[in-house]
């Protein structure tokens, strides 16, 4: 034992379980394993939940609830965290009722049960689902301060289900067809129209969350995955598939998750979600505690592919550098970046940027605004920037 | 899962075949064109009644919104500072009314109404929007010509990439030009919901 | 709507939510986003479940639970199923009051709170933790009809935390240093000696996994990862790290953890996880329903890198045909395959062999016991045989 | 977190440095040549009393175990079909033992014993194993020179792979060679534990 154990100064904060100590959990039994035949997190962790905005809407049953950003180590979102959007609340579906029916323009209609579902040949993969109304409340200013509101309606798991272009080939689609119309079993009855070549690339329907059966939540007993593209059209509690040949205009796709534009136009069918990044650390609920070295860390995702490289500036964006991207770096996926930054204690404009492997930029809020006004609702991906005071606390704001 | 001929059959074989009513009794949604508007029919006055009974307490009885609900007509520009969107003066089609009312309304008994009971709010609503006189009779046939003002206001390309930010590295900006333009500070508009959410803000 | 349709037979055993129906929850608004802030899997899935085997222990808190892998879809386990493996029970640690501590042959000791760990640089992976006594049931010949008894000594995650190297880096490591002793919190103490270089190459300490934090039957608040190496080394509820010069010979890598051969003698430090892989679908707990197309699946692994192939046997090992891998396919984590089958109906022998990266061909049992005997409890890395009878029930069976 | 001198602290600086009795108090590894062992000591007769009243109820009077809790004294030939694997004929070293039982012995109890406690049962364990006499008393000096009978049975270096399976694709085994060696269709050893587990079992 060096000088340094002898040197250090005596801890006066340290509680009672540091060492020397023996903790009462190093001193007894804790309970066996038929306690918890299913796990929960810590009861130290109970105000890592999602959270909503009760303004937001009339009530809670069309709404939404934010994924506590701030608290996700990885990648992957915990089940339990994952953040719901509802249109009349969350049904509670029986599998054992429940049928998927895909008909219109096929050879062969097709009525499927769970079980059928499960056999067809499956696929995992990795995928965030965005709500492309995230960062919606912040096309006119900053409005909420906290990542988990600006950001938290996304997601990434690893799903597993069975491809369109499976169940697509099983019931053959008739010349002409071009369009696909997917329903879901909630009271909303929520419809939306698919181009057919979007089906047939990579969309797929599931049936597993990160190595369990779909949560209610996400759907169960089953969704649609439309890889990349905005939350809405990833159709819940599926039960419906029809082939046409137009799009049939659903309330969702026009009066809903449509861009109203400065001229009175508004945008649809704008589906995909364009490259896009945040720094989850710091972030208003995770604030900076003195000067010295920290990680800065964030996650960035884009519906057109790989993220391929992510940007960090301090300075409000007058200087950047690369961050380094975590492994693995999955197309349609968060992929997570970190970067050193010994913060000197001044105040500080804390950004990220995200590039995507067909080199789209992400923009900045004023780039959106001076196209796109205030009014679009939805796909909002500018870069956030978070207000680092002298203080370490962190905000939320917009720059010129 | 046995079917009757081969060529009725997929690779796989999994599943049943739904019947012919199967199929219809799912197949709700309506296209532009009236395709998929079943039969049946409503007038602005018996949709006057049932609006009241069912949806007013929401959407009030002149579509005018309770609360935080939506307003269901609306005549502000959609160039307005603050555009209230609502079926007059948003809505691409008339169609799209009457199958959003069938399948997910009234909000808290969806897809409860019969088709002449819906063929009548929507009368209702599109008169309530001005877009149809007191005296239309919603049907199949009339429910898919009645003009919307914005049928023509949407553009169905995306027209993204629109913006054309460039990964600059170094003196991207001049730092005078960079100044706070809205910080969510002092806005008190985040929520805590329940537990402590950070540091930031009151308890 | 064609001929198929109109032919179709009447489905008498349709449930009251076929259509044309409308169910109950597609007329009804369901609970809103306020309803559950942590949410729960389905009611419907209440039988999936972590179970153990009573009769293997004196009680349940030196014992195992296992994963329900014949419910795992993906390479990740739910954070819910992830299998327990406890000495003491599981502790309830207050991370407030947790401390880790690393001394030794260090220059300067460190002690650091959940707070400080967090602060390090971190990365986030994805590796499997598998229990060498996973299968160890099984060494003197088949007894448990069912997979997650025969497999489930074992999980997946996407783990966070901070690289050994980064702590060691930190305090400096004295010349000649060559070990490491881990220690657990947990009533039982838990140590293991880890060589250093191990501890360098790819160790970590963690704090997340799937992206909420580590779970308390996983080591809340953070754990040792030694990727690819038995879990008993991935002390959990980690509080020491000591750097020395020898292996401390502990309970658990002596009397414990350490393999019997049929002269006697005892194999200890056996620590990497050889190649291995199970068939998911058929097993026991999910037999098969009538001749026809089915999709094996089953997921491989190795502590010794990726896995390059997994090859099928329906015979009993007497043909073989490549099962195609599910990406990613990542180092010392699970692997997803698949393979169509078309079964005639007829019994058969249901085997998967894995091949990992480094060459290394999973074994058979006998290859396995004529080696080492029927006592070595730990490192049973067999290929399974699943008997498929006529009637679609799967045994589990072991071939000469 | 304050620091000393510089030299004293990491690159990063982050948690503080334990006191040399932070480290002394957790430091509780022993290793066979007895380091980490503290002062004290204790006789077999002592021990017996302690065992007596803090372990034979799970391990026996004479650590022949009761029900499934594990025997502590076994003579049993390590080759034997199912040989029974206990301290004396199995563990390396008395160390181990003595840090075991400190460390997480007795069970609902662990580490609550004194150093001369945990000095007296350990001569207890190691005299019912016959490997001391009735009269030894175990301190960090008598430890680590116990005599283990299994002392070099272990492989410290991991002999794998030791098998040699090849990647055969077609005509691998003959048919005849392969039959069921073992089912455990009829064993009846599988738990259900609680709700269905699957289709096979009695429920
Ligand atoms: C208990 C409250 C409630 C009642 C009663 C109710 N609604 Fe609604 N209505 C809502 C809510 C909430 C929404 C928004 C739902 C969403 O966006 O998911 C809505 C949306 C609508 C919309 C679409 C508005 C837009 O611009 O997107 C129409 C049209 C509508 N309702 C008509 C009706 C009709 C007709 C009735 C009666 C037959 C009715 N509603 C009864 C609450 C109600
Ligand atoms: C309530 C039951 C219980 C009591 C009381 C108890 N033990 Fe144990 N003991 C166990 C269990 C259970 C294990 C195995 C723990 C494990 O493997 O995680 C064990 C393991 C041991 C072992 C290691 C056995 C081996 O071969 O690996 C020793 C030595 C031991 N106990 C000694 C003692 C001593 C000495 C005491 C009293 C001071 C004691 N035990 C009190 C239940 C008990
Ligand atoms: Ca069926
Ligand atoms: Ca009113
Ligand atoms: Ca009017
Ligand atoms: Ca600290
Ligand atoms: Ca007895
Ligand atoms: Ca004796
Ligand atoms: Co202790
Ligand atoms: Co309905």
């Amino acid at each position: 034992l060096g000088a340094a154990a002898a040197r250090a100064a005596a801890q006066p904060d340290a509680p009672p379980a540091a060492p020397p100590a023996d903790p009462d959990w190093s001193r007894s039994l804790g309970p066996g394993v038929d306690d918890r035949p299913y796990g929960q997190p810590s009861h130290f962790e109970k105000d890592v939940i999602r959270r909503n905005v009760p303004w937001l809407t009339a009530g809670t049953q069309s709404s939404v609830s934010f994924t506590p950003l701030q608290h996700q180590d990885g990648i992957i979102t915990a089940n339990g965290l994952f953040f719901e959007r509802y249109h009349a609340g969350r049904p509670t579906v029986d599998p054992a009722q429940h049928r998927l029916m895909i008909h219109g323009m096929v050879d062969r209609p097709l009525l499927l049960d769970i079980e059928d579902l499960r056999r067809f040949p499956s696929e995992s993969r990795i995928h965030f689902i965005e709500c492309p109304a995230n960062g919606g409340m912040e096309w006119r200013g900053a409005q909420l301060n906290s990542l988990q509101f600006t950001h938290g309606m996304i997601g990434c798991a690893e799903w597993t289900g069975v491809r369109l272009s499976t169940l697509f080939g099983e019931t053959g689609i008739k010349p002409g067809a071009a369009w696909v119309l997917a329903e879901g079993a909630d009271g909303a009855h929520m419809d939306r129209s698919i181009p057919l070549a979007k089906c047939l690339d990579d969309c797929m329907v599931i049936y597993g969350q990160n190595g369990e059966a779909l949560r209610p939540e996400q759907g169960y007993p089953m969704r649609l995955l439309v890889p990349g593209w905005q939350g809405n059209i990833n159709v819940k509690w599926l039960r419906r598939l029809q082939i046409g040949t137009q799009p049939w205009f659903t309330r969702e796709e026009t009066a809903q998750y449509t861009e109203s534009m400065p001229d009175g136009m508004a945008r649809a069918f704008t589906w995909a979600i364009y490259a896009k990044s945040v720094v989850t650390f710091p972030c208003p609920e995770r604030p900076m505690k003195g000067a010295g070295l920290y990680e800065i860390r964030g996650l960035a995702w884009s519906g057109n592919g790989r993220i391929s490289r992510v940007d960090i500036s301090t300075d409000g964006g007058i200087t950047w550098r690369p961050a380094t991207l975590q492994p693995p770096v999955l197309s349609k996926a968060l992929t997570r970046f970190t970067a050193e930054w010994r913060w000197d204690g001044k105040p500080a404009m804390v950004q990220s940027r995200a590039v995507d492997e067909t080199g789209f930029v992400q923009p900045t809020i004023a780039q959106l605004r001076a196209i796109r006004g205030t009014s679009p609702i939805y796909n909002n991906n500018s870069i956030q920037t978070w207000q680092v005071k002298a203080d370490g606390s962190v905000f939320n704001v917009q720059l010129s | 899962v046995s079917k009757g001929e081969d060529e009725l059959v997929g690779h796989y074989g999994y599943g049943a075949v739904p019947t012919a009513q199967q199929i219809e009794g799912w197949s709700i949604a309506v296209q532009p064109d009236g395709t998929g508007l079943p039969p049946g029919h409503g007038s602005v006055s018996q949709g006057a009644d049932i609006f009241a009974s069912q949806c007013a307490a929401c959407h009030g009885t002149f579509g005018e919104g309770e609360g935080r609900y939506p307003k269901l007509a609306s005549d502000s520009k959609l160039t307005d500072e603050h555009p209230v969107k609502a079926v007059g003066n948003f809505w691409p089609y008339a169609t799209t009314v009457w199958d959003y009312i069938n399948r997910a309304m009234p909000f808290p008994a969806p897809h409860s109404l019969s088709p002449d009971e819906v063929y009548a709010v929507t009368a209702y609503v599109l008169n309530l929007n001005n877009l149809v006189g007191d005296d239309f009779v919603a049907d199949r046939t009339t429910l898919p010509k009645v003009v919307m003002p914005n049928r023509f206001g949407f553009i169905l390309r995306d027209p993204r990439p629109d913006t054309h930010d460039v990964a600059c590295m170094s003196d991207c900006r001049k730092p005078s030009d960079i100044h706070i333009t809205s910080s969510a500070e002092h806005v008190g508009l985040t929520p805590r919901t329940t537990g402590p959410l950070d540091e930031m803000e009151p308890k």
